[in-house]
């Protein structure tokens, strides 16, 4: 869909390597239940910077009660879930460290996040889409815009007068977007 | 490093409140610095772009030079390009004359608060060349600058423009606690917009009384600006019609929009935010064309659409804009050199002042639309009925023109001809400085009083 | 339930093919049926709506009577409104003479697609009242109807006009594998389309060879239809003009505006999702304006957007451009009356004709855009573009014919005056019939031929 989206994924260099390494190791050695749960919460995914919009976004909209895996994993198979994750999360730590300057201006679903996502709508959602035929477009997203994020473009924060000392305050730009 | 200062409202720069220069803000936000510093580059988009480029460029508009005639505008108008130009450009125009007042330099310089408070009234009709530039040069300002927008000691968004608060409030817009999001407007609306100078000070002054639209900024001419003496810019050459000539009303269009009536503001997409050291995001300080930079500028709220289509959809809207202004401004040359004949032919004084009237709202109603920078964009479908409004006007003046001229026995299939002539004179004119000349001749005396 | 017929591909209403009454899918598709009923109802919005009112209302078109003169849109013109009225519609207007074809069924009524299967080019050019209204009636037809846009087999969407698809292939637009987005268009535009009869057989028949545009489509008149005979829908009895008729191009309009290049289709807006009885969701069968279902039709897609907000902002784009309508409509009516006095005053036939050639594509443009349903808002700016293009035909029609009414001595003043008391009598008689009579006069002798 965004062909001026950055597939960088595929081109990343050797140093990926040692990430899928690492990562797979934090996998592995966390792969306790709990630590399992954990990495699909909505604290776990957010607690990457960039991740504050989206965070935000998701929870203030009618999907906050669930977790970010429940859309952005498959759960066909277990193991189909934990593959994609950690391709993944491979590729988010990768741009938190040494990718940063490759980190796209502004965040982008890849092809896969938005069939993943869109088979989990389906997925949750069959008795509406049984109850009426519910296909028109390529994906949920072509009408439903908003769910779960970006909803309001701008905070609630921009309609108020700005706090003096505010942009100072951010001159790095800690605030805008991750 | 940025968490020291976090720290509280208190937060302060160091900098004195006074500060002009740009370079005194280097190293305590070098990253905003750094992009302030991309407004060199130069680089063009299909309508416009950064290049000096004269207007009069057969790709743009060639004909302005007739349009414009008796007036600095038909001498020589560039594309604009970066901020940072601005001081060299306003130098260097050939705009500027001996006789240009302080004014000028409102848009331009980072000295011009601090001149206004020092001089009062007396900076707008001050002596350009004599007496405000070197003034100006004094005080070390800089062009476009990081005081312009913000306060030194806090860094916080402010309007430094006093026309701009007595424009918003002569319209009955609450200026005392603007929001935010109404500041990611305002500091681009302190320029950004149509003004005039004013009868008696020259002071820059900004047409709202009665609201944002072409329109409303006409009837404001007709009204209040003529009570206070202000009856035009200048008088055409060719048609001896009084014109108001129009400036960038970038703001003006942006707010009566699809865009700026949703909320959406200057800064979103002139001033995306951008990843600036490859970590760090900051507000992007290189103003340019978004289409340069969709995916920051547009992508942030249509990310469900195809970046190529939507630039393929800007495009549409801007291509349907540019033919349709081109065509109104072609109607309105034909309504002055009608003129022209009707004062050649002996027509009587208040049939031509009748004529006048459209000629002058003709132009009006085509020059803000062209002044604005957009190619459309800001306002699709406003722009449009202005153009509109501007045909209409025009050949007000032609149809009236029409019957004078041809009780007066004028042939008109040769008036027609000889317009053709002149335009392709015009068009074919290599040296732009001439082309002006070449707008009147001896079949089309030129009508300006001397 | 609709449960069991999910199953499989296979699934089969049990319906004959051939089914074309609405009755019959009651039972298997209730609550589509239910919703369907709806479209009894009658509530107007401010510029639309679906109260049965002529079109010829102060607060609508009151000039129309001037502008359709000599045809039947100038007798009986009325709003739209739900499909279920379509027959009764057409059959009680007035526009339906003796010598009407059957293509006016077209649009109406459910038999249409068999009785073209049956009669072949026959049924195009049958005479309505004698043969293809009976034939219709006999055959148990339902106003706009299920098996109009569904194979009654499997409830599949279908195209049953060919008109469309011949139209769209001679676009060069591959029809043979279209997606389900494209068919959440074409099933509307079967019929929200512009249209004429052809000159040999009275067929249906769509001018788009060329484009969507109102500009392209005339060009298609001026060549393609011309070259097959067709000149005109009929000629004007006050200007002598030959003229077409524009229809209801939702289609084309939508098509080209920001929503449908972005991909939106009709059913989105006009047939929203809805929860019908309580529980299940269908499309919605009520197609009404979507203004009165904002909340179903728009806030899924503008859901970051405030409804008032949205809602205001779709009326201050129909009021601007409902404003622009008048005027170039305006504009029209004085182009009409001003040929009509150089027929009147012996002007040559050549300049004639050159006046009457701007006088045909002026009133193209403007009904083209007034003839489309949602005053403005399916495509803004190329509706105002459209409108700008009308203005400037309709001038150069009135500039012409001012040269050569004053070369014969026409008192100009006179004219205009004449031509404002004849708008004034259309305006106000109160029979709508009779406005159409007023258009012409003594001093505006009608020009139709007899
Ligand atoms: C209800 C489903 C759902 C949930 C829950 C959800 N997302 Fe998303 N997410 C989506 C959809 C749909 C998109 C694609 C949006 C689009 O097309 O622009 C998306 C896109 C994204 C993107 C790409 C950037 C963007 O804005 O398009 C990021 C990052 C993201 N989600 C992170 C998260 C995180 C982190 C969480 C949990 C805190 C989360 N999501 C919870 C559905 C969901
Ligand atoms: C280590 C920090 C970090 C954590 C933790 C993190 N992300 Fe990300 N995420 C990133 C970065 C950096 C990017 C941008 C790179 C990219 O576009 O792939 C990103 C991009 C994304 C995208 C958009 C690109 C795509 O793959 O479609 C989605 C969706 C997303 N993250 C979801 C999640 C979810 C769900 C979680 C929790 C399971 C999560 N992220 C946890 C750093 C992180
Ligand atoms: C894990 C299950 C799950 C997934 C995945 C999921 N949803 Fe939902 N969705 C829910 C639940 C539960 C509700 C009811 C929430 C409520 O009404 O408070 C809901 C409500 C909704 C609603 C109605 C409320 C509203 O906001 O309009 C829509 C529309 C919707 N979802 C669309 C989507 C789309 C689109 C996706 C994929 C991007 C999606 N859902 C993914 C569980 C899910
Ligand atoms: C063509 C536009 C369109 C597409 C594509 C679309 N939806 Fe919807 N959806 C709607 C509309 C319109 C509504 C009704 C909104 C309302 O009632 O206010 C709706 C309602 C819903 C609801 C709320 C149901 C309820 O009972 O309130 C859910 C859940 C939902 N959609 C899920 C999905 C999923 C999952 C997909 C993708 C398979 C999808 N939608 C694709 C337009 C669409
Ligand atoms: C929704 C996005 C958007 C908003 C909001 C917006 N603009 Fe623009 N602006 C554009 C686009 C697109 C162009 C056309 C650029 C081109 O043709 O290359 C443009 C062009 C311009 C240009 C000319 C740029 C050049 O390359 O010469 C100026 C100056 C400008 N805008 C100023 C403003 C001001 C001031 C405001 C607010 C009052 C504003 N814009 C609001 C999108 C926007
Ligand atoms: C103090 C006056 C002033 C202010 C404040 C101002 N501008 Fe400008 N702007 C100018 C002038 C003057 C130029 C033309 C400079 C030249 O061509 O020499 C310009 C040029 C531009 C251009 C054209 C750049 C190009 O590439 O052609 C853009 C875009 C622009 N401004 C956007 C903005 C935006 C957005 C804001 C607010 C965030 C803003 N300006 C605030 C005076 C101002
Ligand atoms: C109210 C603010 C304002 C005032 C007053 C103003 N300008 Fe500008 N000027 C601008 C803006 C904004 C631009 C960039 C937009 C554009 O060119 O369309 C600009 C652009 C220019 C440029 C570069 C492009 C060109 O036009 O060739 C020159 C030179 C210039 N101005 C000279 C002048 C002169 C001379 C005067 C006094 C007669 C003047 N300005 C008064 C705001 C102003
Ligand atoms: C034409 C107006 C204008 C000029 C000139 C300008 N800024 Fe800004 N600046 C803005 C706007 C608008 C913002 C965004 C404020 C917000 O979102 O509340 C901003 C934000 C900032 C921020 C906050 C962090 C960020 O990036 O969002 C800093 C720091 C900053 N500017 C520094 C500078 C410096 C240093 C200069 C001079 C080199 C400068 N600015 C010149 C308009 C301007
Ligand atoms: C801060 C949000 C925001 C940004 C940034 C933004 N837009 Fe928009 N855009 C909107 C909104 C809001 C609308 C009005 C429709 C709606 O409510 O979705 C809109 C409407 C449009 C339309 C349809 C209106 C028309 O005139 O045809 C186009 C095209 C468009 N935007 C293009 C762009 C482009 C190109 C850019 C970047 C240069 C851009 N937008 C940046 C929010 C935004
Ligand atoms: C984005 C939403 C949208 C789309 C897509 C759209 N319309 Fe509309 N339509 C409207 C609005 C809004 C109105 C104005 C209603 C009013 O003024 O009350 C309207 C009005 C109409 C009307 C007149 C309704 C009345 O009350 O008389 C018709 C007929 C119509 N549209 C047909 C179509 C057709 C056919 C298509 C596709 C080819 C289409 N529309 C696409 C929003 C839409
Ligand atoms: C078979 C022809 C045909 C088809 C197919 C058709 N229409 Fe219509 N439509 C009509 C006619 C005829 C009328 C006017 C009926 C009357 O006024 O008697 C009409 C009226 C309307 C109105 C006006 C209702 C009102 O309240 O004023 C709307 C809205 C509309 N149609 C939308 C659509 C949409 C959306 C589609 C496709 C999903 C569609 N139509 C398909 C022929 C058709
Ligand atoms: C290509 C399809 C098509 C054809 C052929 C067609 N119509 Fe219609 N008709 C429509 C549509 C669509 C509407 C509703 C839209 C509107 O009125 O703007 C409509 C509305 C009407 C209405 C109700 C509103 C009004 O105009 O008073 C009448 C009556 C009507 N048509 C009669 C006729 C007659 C008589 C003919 C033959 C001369 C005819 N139609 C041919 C599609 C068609
Ligand atoms: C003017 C065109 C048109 C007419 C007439 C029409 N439909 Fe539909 N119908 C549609 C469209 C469009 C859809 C949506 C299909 C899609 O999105 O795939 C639809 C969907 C349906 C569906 C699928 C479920 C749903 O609600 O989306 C059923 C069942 C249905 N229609 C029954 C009927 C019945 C029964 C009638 C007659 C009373 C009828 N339709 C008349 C256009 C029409
Ligand atoms: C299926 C999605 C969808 C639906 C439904 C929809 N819109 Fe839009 N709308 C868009 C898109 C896409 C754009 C173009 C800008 C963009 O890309 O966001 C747009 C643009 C607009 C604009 C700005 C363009 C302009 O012409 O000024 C307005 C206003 C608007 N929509 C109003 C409405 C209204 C009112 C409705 C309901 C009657 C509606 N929309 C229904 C998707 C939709
Ligand atoms: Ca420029
Ligand atoms: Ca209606």
């Amino acid at each position: 869909m965004f062909k001026r989206g950055i597939r960088k994924f595929l081109s990343m260099d050797k140093r990926m390597l040692l990430f899928i390494g690492v990562f797979t190791g934090i996998i592995l050695s966390v792969v306790t239940v709990k630590g399992l749960a954990y990495t699909d919460s909505p604290e776990f995914c957010g607690s990457c910077h960039i991740m504050n919009n989206v965070h935000d976004s998701f929870a203030n909209s009618t999907h906050a009660e669930l977790s970010c895996s429940d859309c952005h994993l498959p759960h066909d198979t277990l193991i189909n879930k934990y593959t994609n994750k950690a391709k993944a999360g491979i590729g988010h730590v990768y741009y938190n460290t040494l990718g940063e300057d490759k980190i796209p201006q502004v965040l982008h679903p890849t092809e896969n996040t938005q069939e993943v996502v869109n088979q989990n709508c389906i997925d949750c959602h069959q008795s509406t889409l049984d109850n009426v035929s519910h296909d028109a477009k390529d994906s949920c997203s072509s009408c439903h815009q908003a769910i779960p994020h970006g909803n309001d473009f701008k905070t609630e924060d921009y309609f108020k007068p700005a706090k003096s000392g505010e942009l100072l305050e951010n001159k790095g730009g800690t605030m805008n977007n991750g | 490093g940025a968490k020291e200062e976090t720290a509280a409202n208190e937060a302060k720069t160091g900098l004195s409140a006074d500060e002009i220069s740009n370079e005194a803000f280097k190293d305590l936000f070098p990253l905003q610095y750094d992009s302030y510093l991309k407004n060199e580059e130069m680089e063009d988009t299909k309508y416009s772009g950064s290049e000096k480029r004269s207007k009069f460029d057969h790709d743009k508009e060639p004909y302005l030079p007739i349009l414009f005639n008796g007036y600095g505008f038909a001498t020589e108008y560039n594309e604009d390009r970066g901020h940072i130009y601005a001081l060299e450009d306003v130098r260097e125009i050939a705009r500027i004359t001996d006789k240009s007042v302080g004014s000028c330099l409102t848009c331009k310089s980072t000295a011009v608060p601090h001149m206004i408070e020092e001089m009062g009234d007396d900076y707008w009709g001050g002596n350009f060349n004599e007496e405000i530039w070197p003034k100006a040069e004094s005080m070390g300002h800089s062009p476009i600058g990081c005081s312009d927008c913000h306060d030194p000691e806090t860094m916080d968004l402010r309007v430094t423009r006093p026309s701009f608060i007595k424009g918003m409030e002569a319209q009955g817009i609450d200026m005392s606690n603007p929001t935010k999001n109404d500041m990611r407007n305002y500091v681009c609306g302190q320029c950004h917009v149509e003004y005039y100078f004013a009868a008696d000070n020259s002071e820059v002054t900004y047409p709202w009384d009665n609201g944002f639209k072409p329109e409303d900024m006409y009837e404001y001419y007709e009204t209040v600006a003529k009570e206070n003496g202000f009856n035009q810019d200048w008088i055409h050459n060719v048609s001896g019609t009084p014109i108001l000539k129009a400036q960038h009303p970038d703001f003006e269009t942006h707010m009566t929009g699809p865009h700026g009536e949703a909320g959406v503001t200057c800064s979103d997409c002139h001033m995306p935010y951008e990843r600036a050291d490859g970590k760090k995001k900051i507000s992007s300080h290189h103003w340019q064309s978004p289409l340069k930079t969709m995916e920051q500028s547009c992508a942030t709220c249509h990310s469900n659409r195809d970046l190529d289509e939507l630039e393929e959809r800007v495009m549409d809207i801007q291509e349907t804009h540019m033919e349709a202004l081109h065509k109104a401004e072609d109607v309105s040359i034909t309504s002055h050199y009608y003129v022209n004949k009707m004062i050649t032919s002996g027509v009587s004084e208040n049939k031509i002042k009748a004529a006048q009237e459209h000629v002058r709202k003709g132009q009006w109603f085509w020059d803000i639309v062209a002044a604005e920078s957009a190619a459309g964009f800001h306002n699709p479908q406003g722009a449009m009925d202005t153009l509109k409004m501007s045909s209409e006007e025009s050949f007000a003046a032609i149809k009236l023109a029409t019957e004078e001229l041809v009780k007066k026995g004028v042939n008109i299939e040769e008036l027609d001809k000889e317009i053709e002539k002149v335009k392709k004179a015009v068009y074919e004119e290599v040296d732009n400085f001439k082309k002006k000349d070449l707008a009147t001749n001896d079949y089309f005396p030129a009508q300006q009083p001397k």
